[in-house]
């Protein structure tokens, strides 16, 4: 089938990307790493008909927050200290151990669980508009808000100080 | 309209302490004015519910009562009750503390502090008026603790200077002596009775629910706080003292506010008091003895204000006596005419103060030229309180004493003791004072201003009228339904006698100057210093605080210095220890306390599934 | 395998995947580099699971998943804004160099 | 005439199919052959562009332009093309050469995929996704990565300042262009590119409007600005960059750039057709296809006559110029289709021209005073 097909190659482009992210020792890698994960979850998306937000996802992800952390990555850039040593290796045993067991317990539960008939919602751009123009306005706007907010922080922050 | 628009009556002069105190603090003739105002409607309204009284009959109590708040096993209410001895009282009282208030317009004319002056007086006189109208025993004991307060402020009210801070520190903490009986007798009453309120424990009283034992014993628990409050022996120490307070405000104290709440809360309480006969027995004595004490001692006392404070004490021994051998009605009266001529007095010794700048009798003499207003008006004041006919006081004790003789012969002999030193003393005072040569003090010596005249004719005015109301009087406090005793003459012709040879005594020895008084003093020395040193009874004081309570205070100051403060201390010390110890958790790097939240988290989940949640 | 689980299997592994980065990695960037793996698996699920819900409220799925998107655009923001901050600071992004949070 | 020629085409290779194959890949067979159809056109569109650019910008500077291989040039460049192959292929020591390897086929690869929502003509539409609009724009977005990428992957400095300053133009040219998208999108009520050529099929074109007049506009300055062209070349600016991102790549790497500039800037024509100029719609004289060739053609020559015509801008006032001048006037734009599309028509025009006139008017000159004093020489204090 061919949506099976899709969906193993997104899944291995998901998770293959986000050990890149984890794993590469240079950070402009680990940051493609992360572009090709989301770009494959947009994928895992598009094949549950979130039409929306997989577009959303490359949109704002991709195109918005992997940009701003490759600048990020500039700005912090310093001669001698080399990105190679990227993880501490006193706490690589505790944190392996921790993000496996984790994954274990959670497929162990998702195991257990009988497997439901799983139909692809329709949800397209016009019924999601709807639902975020009428029943969840208020979180909407609370959202826009709160990115206003997060918008003035940032800059106040981030802004060097005028000495 | 009565009793609930005498809620207006203490809550004028609360609400004039109050806008004293935040509005016009900074302009204190219009603190003064507040003040005043407040008062005299306080008065005027007190003066229309004893005329409704005397019209209308005081035969049942008229309550009005708010819920103040409601637990399950008590509700407590704050209430007005107006009966005959809240009416009278409430005359009485806003009487006297109107002319107060009038009167130190001019005694502390020149005081910078004014306004927090007549907030004081303000509040004492609400917190009085409250007790008066108090309902239950609750509203009573907090407007009670709240007289005790603003006699401590007022007291020391020139708080910069020692002697009145000392002397308010030790009414306040003489008074708690009495208080801590009175707040055992209160909660032993009121708990078992399960009500403040007197109605509700006067009908189980009458209904003989308890024993007269045990009855007895929260009475006299209930007199510990009447006796410090109306300074009875053994805690009267504080009142000579507390005249370290401005002249007013001691007038105020001994003749309606302070010591008149311990006379009237055990009037109030008459039927808890007379369903005892031993705890009637314990008040008698104590009052009989407290009457022939104090007037012993104010024979040879040198300070004006002094003696009078002495003579409080004695006459106020008076009224309990009365009371405990159930002269209700008699006790009463006293209290009713000596705050006249009480506060007479005491305005007159300020006023004689207040021209001469000093209190010690011996410094002045001679005024009765200087200041007539002044004489003429103590001497009304001095016959009243000696007892002479037909000055108030005469009525007043002559009642008294006729009742003591009918009970106990004893306490009648010291009563009648009592009532020649009272005569002497107060003769050896105006002589010294006013008659003879003039001494340093009294050479600049003028007569006070009318504001302070003007309360001085009034209250001479009642000192002369007062008593002639006693028929009328005692029918309205008895309820009518004892017929009044009225004057026995044949009586009052003897016991004249005793005041008048008092007054004869004092004649002889401080104008006629024989025998003279000093070589008296000389010859009688063991006695007169015995006199002089007040019995010894702040030595002996002092002498049980040094040695007992402070040595008993040390042994408890170590164990709590060395155990208690021992394992508070070793407490904190392992306190810090753990968290010293702790700390080193706390490695400041994020990951590691990331580290923890989601190993935490991974427990959990791993726990609820192992445990099959999901 | 086109049914829920499969697609939550992927999430659960890029969450462990994302919790081992954000507990392993030195630097402040790839910190928030795998939180963001672990933000976008929580979004996974939300879609998927949205799928099981009962016809007409599957939308409720996505407009969470919407929210999670723009709240973590917004953290992602505040938090590259931190890490400059404070690598302007203290001349790094390390964490492990950086163990001011204590006491 | 020839008006369903292509789809007349694609059946025939469907009814192929699914003679030889099982009926279930249908639907896949369907989708690949026009993917196969985009991949084949862009590059030939390309090739197409860069004879149209160079010949233009000849013609505009005086001068010929190509002129010796094939007719016209025409031939021209599939010459540049074997150039490019047969170059050597420069790796610069210190760069990344993961990086330097992958990013000109990731940064070509979504230009691709633009095509897939432009239609092309009456039922043309590769994927009519219900969010056309908005994958067009993230695919579009999904440049600024690539070109930040491909910039640091050469670790050169002349390329990672040309790639940030694209990046930073991109993303700010990005939000005046999306808003006036809105308008669009609120009008027509739907993100499907085909739905939107419908819609003006109906109410007539949105250019025709004074809100769409104006959101045209800014919709083609941002469309020129995001395609890095000039008078926005910015990030390839040869006086100051050498060639900014792409300076150290050469060969086919650098016609692989090359390749996504020109087509994500005719997409954008294809797009400012589609969203303003009625799409495939045109008199029936000629076919729908060949009318959105005409007009995205049409709007590319624009986009050419700018190169020749325009100075280049400073970086400053490029930004300025994005959110000082586009951004207020986009969002006025929302407001006048608001008022379009709920007004009577003579209200409706009196409101736009309000609004967009009078009131972008003033803004706007109250804006360039303020950028003018602040930008104006200030005394430099003495230098010791």
């Amino acid at each position: 089938m061919p949506a099976d097909i899709a969906f193993a190659m997104l899944g291995v482009m998901t998770i293959g990307g986000a050990l890149v992210a984890v794993g590469a020792g240079n950070l402009y890698r680990a940051v493609l790493g992360l572009m090709l994960c989301l770009v494959g979850m947009a994928g895992l998306f598009l094949l549950q008909r979130a039409d929306f937000l997989a577009v959303a996802q490359v949109l704002i992800y991709v195109g918005g927050v992997a940009v701003l952390i490759v600048f990020a990555v500039i700005l912090t850039e310093r001669e001698g200290e080399p990105l190679a040593a990227a993880v501490n290796p006193r706490m690589v045993p505790a944190a392996l151990i921790l993000g496996a067991g984790l994954t274990a317990v959670l497929v162990s539960v998702l195991w257990r669980s009988t497997p439901a008939e799983s139909p692809v919602a329709d949800v397209t751009a016009r019924t999601l508009a709807e639902a975020l123009l009428n029943r969840y306005l208020v979180p909407f706007e609370a959202v826009s808000l709160l990115l206003l907010a997060a918008l003035v922080g940032a800059l106040l922050i981030a802004k060097e100080k005028e000495s | 309209m009565f009793p609930g628009i005498l809620a207006l009556v203490p809550a004028l002069p609360f609400l004039a302490f109050v806008v004293i105190g935040l509005v016009t603090r900074p302009w204190r003739w219009l603190s003064a004015g507040v003040a005043i105002a407040a008062i005299s409607v306080a008065f005027l309204l007190s003066l229309g519910a004893l005329s409704f009284l005397l019209t209308a009959g005081a035969e049942t109590p008229r309550v009005v009562e708010l819920t103040w708040l409601t637990t399950s096993t008590l509700n407590a209410h704050i209430g007005l009750r107006l009966d005959a001895l809240s009416g009278i009282m409430l005359v009485v009282v806003t009487t006297v503390a109107l002319m107060v208030q009038i009167y130190s317009l001019g005694y502390m004319s020149e005081e910078p502090s004014l306004s927090r002056y007549y907030a004081y007086l303000s509040l004492f006189c609400a917190s009085m008026l409250g007790l008066v109208l108090a309902t239950n025993f609750l509203q009573l004991y907090v407007c009670w603790e709240l007289v005790g307060v603003c006699s401590y402020l007022l007291i020391g009210f020139w708080y910069d200077r020692h002697a009145p801070a000392f002397a308010a520190k030790k009414a306040f903490v003489t008074t708690r002596f009495g208080d801590l009986g009175f707040l055992i007798g209160l909660i032993m009453i009121c708990t078992a009775a399960g009500s403040f309120d007197f109605v509700e424990i006067q009908a189980k009283v009458a209904a003989g629910t308890w024993t007269a034992g045990w009855l007895g014993t929260v009475a006299v628990l209930l007199f510990c706080g009447a006796a410090g409050k109306s300074a009875q022996v053994p805690l009267h120490v504080w009142l000579p003292d507390a005249m370290e307070g401005p002249t007013p405000v001691s007038a105020l104290i001994h003749a309606a506010t302070m010591v008149a709440a311990g006379v009237y809360m055990v009037a109030r309480l008459f039927f808890l008091f007379s369903a005892s006969p031993d705890a009637m027995q314990v008040v008698a004595v104590i009052g009989g003895v407290t009457a022939i004490f104090a007037a012993l001692i104010a024979l040879v006392q040198d300070d004006i204000k002094r003696v009078l404070a002495y003579s409080t004490i004695s006459q106020l021994g008076y009224m309990m006596l009365a009371l405990g051998v159930g002269g209700m009605a008699a006790g009463m009266f006293h209290l009713f005419t000596h705050a006249f001529f009480k506060a007479l007095l005491f305005l007159g010794a300020g006023s004689v103060i207040h021209a001469t700048h000093t209190n010690n009798m011996w410094e002045m003499g001679g005024l009765r030229k200087k200041m007539p207003w002044t004489f003429w008006t103590f001497v009304a004041g001095s016959l009243a309180l000696a007892g002479v006919a037909p000055f108030a006081g005469f009525f007043s004790k002559d009642a008294i004493l006729h009742l003591v003789m009918g009970k106990n012969l004893f306490l009648f002999a010291l009563a009648v003791l009592g009532s020649l030193c009272t005569a002497f003393y107060m003769t050896r005072v105006i002589c010294v004072t006013f008659l003879g040569e003039a001494r340093a003090a009294s050479g600049h010596a003028h007569e006070s201003p009318w504001v302070m005249r003007v309360p001085l004719v009034i209250l001479a005015v009642l000192s002369v009228v007062a008593g002639f109301w006693h028929a009328g009087f005692e029918r309205l406090v008895q309820g009518g339904e004892a017929e009044a005793e009225g004057l026995n003459l044949g009586f009052a012709a003897v016991t004249q006698m005793v005041p008048l040879a008092g007054i004869l005594a004092g004649v002889m020895l401080y104008v006629l100057k024989s025998p003279d008084p000093d070589a008296l003093a000389v010859r009688f020395a063991p006695l007169y210093t015995l006199l002089k040193r007040r019995f010894y009874v702040d030595e002996l004081y002092d002498w049980i605080i040094d040695r007992i309570v402070l040595r008993c205070s040390a042994g408890l100051a170590w164990f709590d210095r060395h155990v208690v403060d021992g394992a508070v201390n070793g407490v904190a010390w392992l306190t810090q220890q753990t968290g010293t110890q702790l700390r080193y958790v706390q490695t400041g790097r994020v990951q590691h306390y990331a580290l923890a939240v989601f190993g935490g988290a991974a427990i959990l989940l791993a726990i609820a599934h192992v445990a099959g949640a999901f | 395998m086109m049914d829920v689980r499969s697609f939550a299997v992927i999430a659960t592994v890029v969450f462990g995947i994302g919790v081992y980065g954000a507990l392993a990695r030195r630097h402040a960037i790839a910190v928030i580099i795998a939180i963001e793996l672990m933000l976008n698996a929580a979004v996974l699920n939300f879609v998927s699971f949205s799928r099981l819900a009962a016809p007409g409220s599957a939308v409720s799925g996505q407009v969470f998943a919407v929210f999670i998107i723009t709240v973590a655009a917004a953290e992602a923001i505040v938090a590259l804004a931190l890490v400059l901050a404070l690598h302007r600071a203290l001349k790094t992004a390390r964490l492990d160099r950086f163990n001011m949070l204590k006491w | 005439m020839g008006e369903t020629l292509f789809l007349d085409l694609k059946d025939f290779a469907l009814a192929v199919a699914a003679a030889l194959l099982p009926g279930g890949l249908l639907a896949s067979v369907s989708a690949l052959i026009s993917a196969g159809a985009v991949l084949v056109v862009a590059p030939v569109t390309m090739m197409f562009l860069t004879w149209v650019e160079r010949k233009g910008v000849g013609r505009f500077q005086d001068r010929y332009g190509p002129n010796r291989v094939g007719p016209f040039g025409v031939l021209q460049p599939i010459a540049d093309g074997i150039k490019m192959i047969l170059k050597e292929d420069i790796i610069p020591d210190g760069s990344d050469r993961l990086l330097h390897n992958i990013m000109p086929v990731l940064a070509a690869a979504p230009v691709f995929l633009l095509f897939l929502v432009l239609p092309f003509g009456r039922g043309m539409v590769a994927a009519d996704l219900n969010v056309g609009v908005l994958f067009f724009l993230c695919i579009s977005s999904m440049q600024s990565p690539m070109i930040i990428s491909a910039g640091l992957g050469a670790r050169s400095k002349y390329s990672v300042l040309g790639s940030m300053r694209a990046v930073v133009q991109v993303l700010s040219y990005e939000i005046p262009m999306v808003i006036v998208i809105v308008a669009v999108v609120m009008t027509a009520g739907s993100m499907s590119t085909s739905e939107i050529v419908a819609a003006q099929v109906r109410d007539g074109w949105f250019v025709l409007t004074p809100w769409g007049a104006f959101g045209f506009i800014v919709f083609l300055i941002a469309a020129t600005a995001e395609a890095n062209r000039s008078p926005f070349d910015m990030s390839e600016a040869e006086s100051e960059l050498v060639a900014g991102f792409h300076t150290e790549y050469s060969g086919f790497k650098f016609a692989l750039f090359q390749m996504a500039e020109f087509l994500s800037a005719f997409a954008s024509a294809g797009l400012a057709a589609t969203l303003f100029l009625g799409g495939w719609q045109g008199p029936g004289f000629l076919p729908s296809w060949a009318w959105f060739g005409a007009k995205a053609l049409g709007v590319y020559f624009v986009l050419v006559w700018f190169r020749a015509t325009l100075p280049r801008f400073r970086i400053d006032q490029l930004l300025a110029l994005a959110w000082k001048f586009l951004f207020p006037l986009s969002l006025l734009v929302v407001v006048a289709a608001a008022a379009w599309y709920f007004m009577p028509l003579l209200p409706a025009l009196v409101t736009n021209l309000v609004l967009l006139v009078g009131g972008y008017g003033l803004l706007s000159s109250w804006i360039l005073s303020e950028f003018i004093r602040m930008n104006a020489p200030r005394a430099v204090p003495d230098a010791r």
